[in-house]
């Protein structure tokens, strides 16, 4: 099953989701990197360039990894793990940027610009820039640049300029229009590096592709360690990049399950979340370059998101998971906030893991599916990323007092500004 | 069409001499508020403004500058909804001679439905739409019911754009031709010099349609560069800007010193 | 040339250094270890286990990565990295942790104990101790505690107990003596896992065996690579632990140089560094369980050490090396804190590589020498761990204005206790 | 040798039913202070110490608890080099009857040099060292030049040694034995029991050198039981707790007791 086949169907379009809504201005620019990603996508050394790159500057392969431990704690099924966490700059965010980069250095541009929310994003764009020797720029709402200083300290110090954008919500929706803003200012010597599965044709798709190395990888590794194909799989979904990723590697399995994890933030109930798919307050529109299900109320206009996870904390969702969920090739399903931080103290424990509170989702909803599997059965989840870097965020997320201590003292010790 | 009607009308008084080129205006609905608005759009009338935008506000404004992002989500924390900026459109086309262009994203017409929205376009006097982020590649279906109701796609035409490419816009367009000036968001200053009017030879082989041309026309002299290459100069920010810094007399000197 | 091979010597001497210095409560219980890692060592299968764990739990083998941007601006040498800080935990240390670990599992043993400066090796234990299912408790000098809460953070967070231990210098060597103590109350039912190639015989020996792994994977990695073996190798050496296992891979290859680079701290002067072979401020002493170059004073009293990185901040150095220095086989340079931070910018920079301030200390020796050799030479940087764990510690090195201004709102928004 | 002679002589007083044990004391040379030293040591003369051990400090004391950590470092803070215990041993051997043995860690005597170290200690008066971190198996060279020295190197032998250690131990060992009562560093109390009593059976079938046991030893009963089983009680942290409590008359209480 070839997702991306258009033969039948319009470019672009994922059943009725997809397209490429973008200003005039940037037509002749879609134009040129559609023809460049797709000569680049029909040229099997383009591909062998890249799996070469991401094995010796990012460390791919990256392994699977059996959670004896948790799997026996819960009775039920083998549980495994996909360790995207084990890239470098920590999670499968470069991937994708890794692969656009090699584009952009094909089509003679000397500058990429990326939005960024939980930051992830921006940090391996800017670690690609400084390989690649791109100029760079990363916009980021301000409400994250406020959050994820962490991230944009190493932005910075990888030479990338952080924009913090007050616009809107100043989140990572907000970013992408910002870049859209820059881009269609700076299309001439600029790519816009989009960070997730979303986004006007062809980045769902070039991201896809990109990203598709996660499921060709693991699909062969269950069958080494596990002996078979998973039953289940489990991805979180922001945009859907890590999600598309790994399920590609199972398109053709029928009996393997795949099951997309959103975030369920507080609860059902318009503004408290960000589950586009597994609730059911979100809509179809177009917006941010794309047709899909997008969170707004019934002008059109977005609604407030919630999530502890900041890389899930997004308005739209891939087209082409929409279109496989209407299908049920890919069941959603949506985790709360406090059962993510529930599972997040469970890998820790049990196997000295720590998840991303983005991957945390799918950890938390394979641990309320495996109980109820049997032995024999098999559950895979994508560890999308490590969670050290949130130290931030985690530790709020887990109310930790000697963490509020140590940057009370820290604060103390810089003195006043 | 009525919008080629109305402005095979209006140009007259271009070629007569009158106007150096026929002007449209640009004006978020409620934006500082509705009140305000009308202020606004009593100024434009006094100043014989040929055509206004009405913008619908949406939360994602992607092809605006800032001046313009910060209008579009004022006037949705107001609490202006589509609804709001229809009943206004309805008491505008009524009372002024200005032909209103209802401009706005595209998700705001997709939501509401492509015939539903543009019937309520039509039913509250307008006389065709502006959406910055639907390429004609997508619009097949609206277009089509435009025509159906008589109300003009404006379709933009961009200095990136290939000699095909404005043929084939060209092809999909009505009522007029939104000239893009340059690269870039609303708001910002356009020189308008050879390279300029190099384009908007590019749009007139293309078309024949009046030519509108934004963004950031600002000054007299923009005007009349316009007028000599094109027939519509588009004022946004900066008609925006004038109120802001002074209300209606700031905007009154605004358009005093565009008619110099 | 095998290292450990004592026939002609006495078992756990190399040269005049290294021995089993510890009291005899703790007698058969490292008679006990001895034998089981001799057992272990001559097992094939052992080492089968051992690698098979590291790739599936920690994604070996690291790869090798060519920095032609920094070698093209250097204008000298070719330079690699040996990428250890794309394992898990994102250092070398989890190698030698995850080795004992299994050798904790031979003996029966249900509880471990380390010592932890930086707090790497303390978070590798903690990591270990969780995925094994052994109770765990690390030992970290107060002052360390203090600086590095955000370790600590994740050791506690995996289900170790931290101790903050407040005698002496509050720093490693303290910790040292702490785990000592642990070890002679509890040794029925707890392994020491010690975290560097030093302390009592056979750790200097076990510690370099489990890291060798570094070293057989670069060195073919090198020929695949490059083409040719490196002609100098840089590691940075604070126990040693690390340059032992990366320089292992190339014992017997006569032309290649391998050099180990010390924490030159402020500069020579007693107190200002922790330099124990590169500048002339130490001596031959007898502690922590070995006989090796010590920082002391005339009575036999170690000194206060100073070091950017905190895990290089160490009175001893592993015997293996010195044996090695002072054969001429391994060269030993210091590099001072400002040379660090300037490397750690530039390879951020131009390659988009954030190294752990250890690390970087190999990175600024290399800088220096690269410059001085011919474009066909080729130099290997042993990237020991990466730095995003430390941000504080980076942020302050590098005085981020951001960076306070931001833990200044954080402390505000905490509030006061 | 000197240390056995001697310690045959005061075994007497045992035999005799005059004490139950002998006993050993512990001083950190320098800490609190030497003045403060000397006082200790006068009470302990008063109440017939055997031995005593002069702790020289060291900067790393792994094998003893905290109250002895804290007493190694504060002395080294104060400034007490080699030189300082070495003199201090001096005046104390001249002054009092017990006889005196060095406590220490192995780097102290390294970086002296053996020799040297050794000849400093006989000049000194002393009659032996104990070196904790000093096991059997690296302690040949060492060894031999007490014995030529007349010096007594003395051994522990602890719960966890097999008795085939315990028998290699015991060669190499002379003038008493130090059995270690239980694991563990300095400081923390032992139930004097059964299994101490079997260990120390199980140390007198490798030896018939005099016994002392340690850690621990804190009152009356712990010495009576001792005595019973070996020959010389170990007064470590105890003592120094009396002392860091009320000094001289808090001391001269604790020793009353032991007596009682
Ligand atoms: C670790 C991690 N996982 C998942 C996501 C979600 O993105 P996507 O759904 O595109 O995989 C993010 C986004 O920032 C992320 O950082
Ligand atoms: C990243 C890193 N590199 C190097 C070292 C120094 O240790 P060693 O000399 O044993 O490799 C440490 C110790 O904490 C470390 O964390």
């Amino acid at each position: 099953m070839d997702l991306f086949n258009f033969k039948d169907g319009r470019e672009g379009y994922y059943g009725e989701y997809g397209g490429t809504f973008l200003p005039e201005i940037l037509h002749s620019t879609i134009e040129e990197l559609k023809l460049e990603f797709r000569k680049a996508k029909d040229d099997p050394e383009f591909w062998q360039e890249f799996i070469l790159l991401m094995q010796n500057y990012s460390g791919r392969p990256t392994p699977v990894t059996h959670l004896a431990n948790l799997s026996k704690q819960l009775g039920g099924a083998q549980i495994y793990l996909k360790r995207e966490d084990l890239n470098h700059t920590g999670s499968h965010k470069i991937n994708n940027v890794m692969g656009q980069g090699l584009l952009v250095k094909r089509m003679g541009k000397t500058r990429v610009i990326a939005e960024t929310g939980a930051g992830q994003h921006g940090y391996a764009t800017a670690t690609m820039a400084a390989r690649f020797g791109f100029d760079s720029r990363i916009y980021m709402g301000a409400v994250d640049v406020a959050r994820q200083r962490p991230n944009v300290f190493w932005m910075e110090n990888m030479g990338s300029e952080v924009i913090a954008v007050t616009d809107g919500q100043q989140t990572l929706k907000d970013a992408i229009n910002e870049c859209l803003r820059d881009w269609v200012t700076n299309m001439d010597n600029t790519h816009y590096v989009l960070g997730t599965a979303c986004g006007p044709h062809p980045f769902p798709e070039m991201v896809s592709w990109f990203q598709s190395v996660i499921g060709k990888e693991a699909r062969q590794q269950m069958l080494d360690s596990a002996g078979k194909l998973p039953d289940r799989i489990f991805a979180c979904v922001g945009g859907g990049s890590n999600a598309i990723g790994l399920f590609q590697g199972f398109m053709d399995d029928k009996d393997v399950e795949l099951i997309g994890c959103e975030a369920g933030g507080f609860g059902p109930g318009k503004g408290n979340h960000a589950a586009r798919l597994a609730y059911k307050d979100a809509s179809v529109g177009v917006a941010q370059g794309m047709k899909t299900y997008f969170l707004q109320n019934d002008d059109g206009n977005m609604l407030e998101t919630h999530s502890v996870a900041a890389g899930l904390d997004y308005i739209g969702v891939n087209p082409v998971l929409v279109h496989l969920w209407e299908q049920e090739r890919v069941r959603f399903e949506a985790v709360t906030d406090t059962q993510v931080t529930e599972a997040l103290k469970i890998s820790m424990r049990t196997e000295g893991i720590i998840p991303a509170l983005e991957s945390a989702h799918g950890f938390a909803q394979a641990i309320i599916e495996a109980e109820t599997m049997s032995k024999d059965d098999v559950i895979l989840i994508n560890m999308s990323g490590r969670g050290d870097k949130d130290i931030f965020t985690i530790a709020d997320a887990l109310d930790d007092k000697h963490w509020k201590q140590f940057i009370r003292q820290k604060a103390e010790q810089y003195g006043p500004e | 069409m009525a919008l080629n009607e109305y402005l095979n009308e209006r140009l007259e008084l271009k070629k007569s001499g009158k106007k150096p080129a026929l002007v449209m205006t640009h004006v978020v609905c409620g934006y500082p508020s509705f009140e305000e608005n009308w202020q606004e759009l009593e100024v434009m009338q006094e100043f014989g403004v040929d055509l206004v935008e009405l913008q619908f506000p949406f939360s994602e404004p992607s092809a605006d500058g800032p001046l313009f992002v910060k209008a579009n989500q004022q006037a949705i924390e107001n609490g202006v909804h589509v609804d709001d900026c229809f009943e206004f459109m309805q008491r505008v086309t009524q009372h002024f001679d200005f032909k209103v262009i209802m401009m706005g994203y595209y998700n705001t017409v997709f939501k509401t439905g492509h015939r539903a929205f543009l019937q309520r376009l039509k039913d509250a006097g307008g006389y065709g739409f502006i959406l910055p982020d639907l390429p004609i590649d997508e619009a097949g279906e609206l277009h089509s019911i435009a025509t159906e109701l008589d109300l003009a796609p404006i379709v933009l035409m961009t200095p990136t754009n290939s000699d095909e490419r404005l043929a084939h816009l060209a092809k999909n367009a009505d009522g007029f031709i939104y000239a893009v000036a340059r690269k870039g968001v609303t708001g910002s200053n356009t020189t308008m010099d050879q390279e300029v009017a190099g384009f908007i030879a590019r749009c007139k082989q293309a078309t024949d349609l009046p030519i509108a041309v934004g963004f950031g026309v600002s000054t007299s002299a923009d005007i009349h560069f316009i007028g000599e290459h094109a027939e519509i100069a588009v004022i946004g920010t900066a008609a925006l800007k004038a109120w802001e810094s002074g209300k209606a007399p700031e905007l009154r000197a605004f358009f005093a010193q565009l008619e110099a």
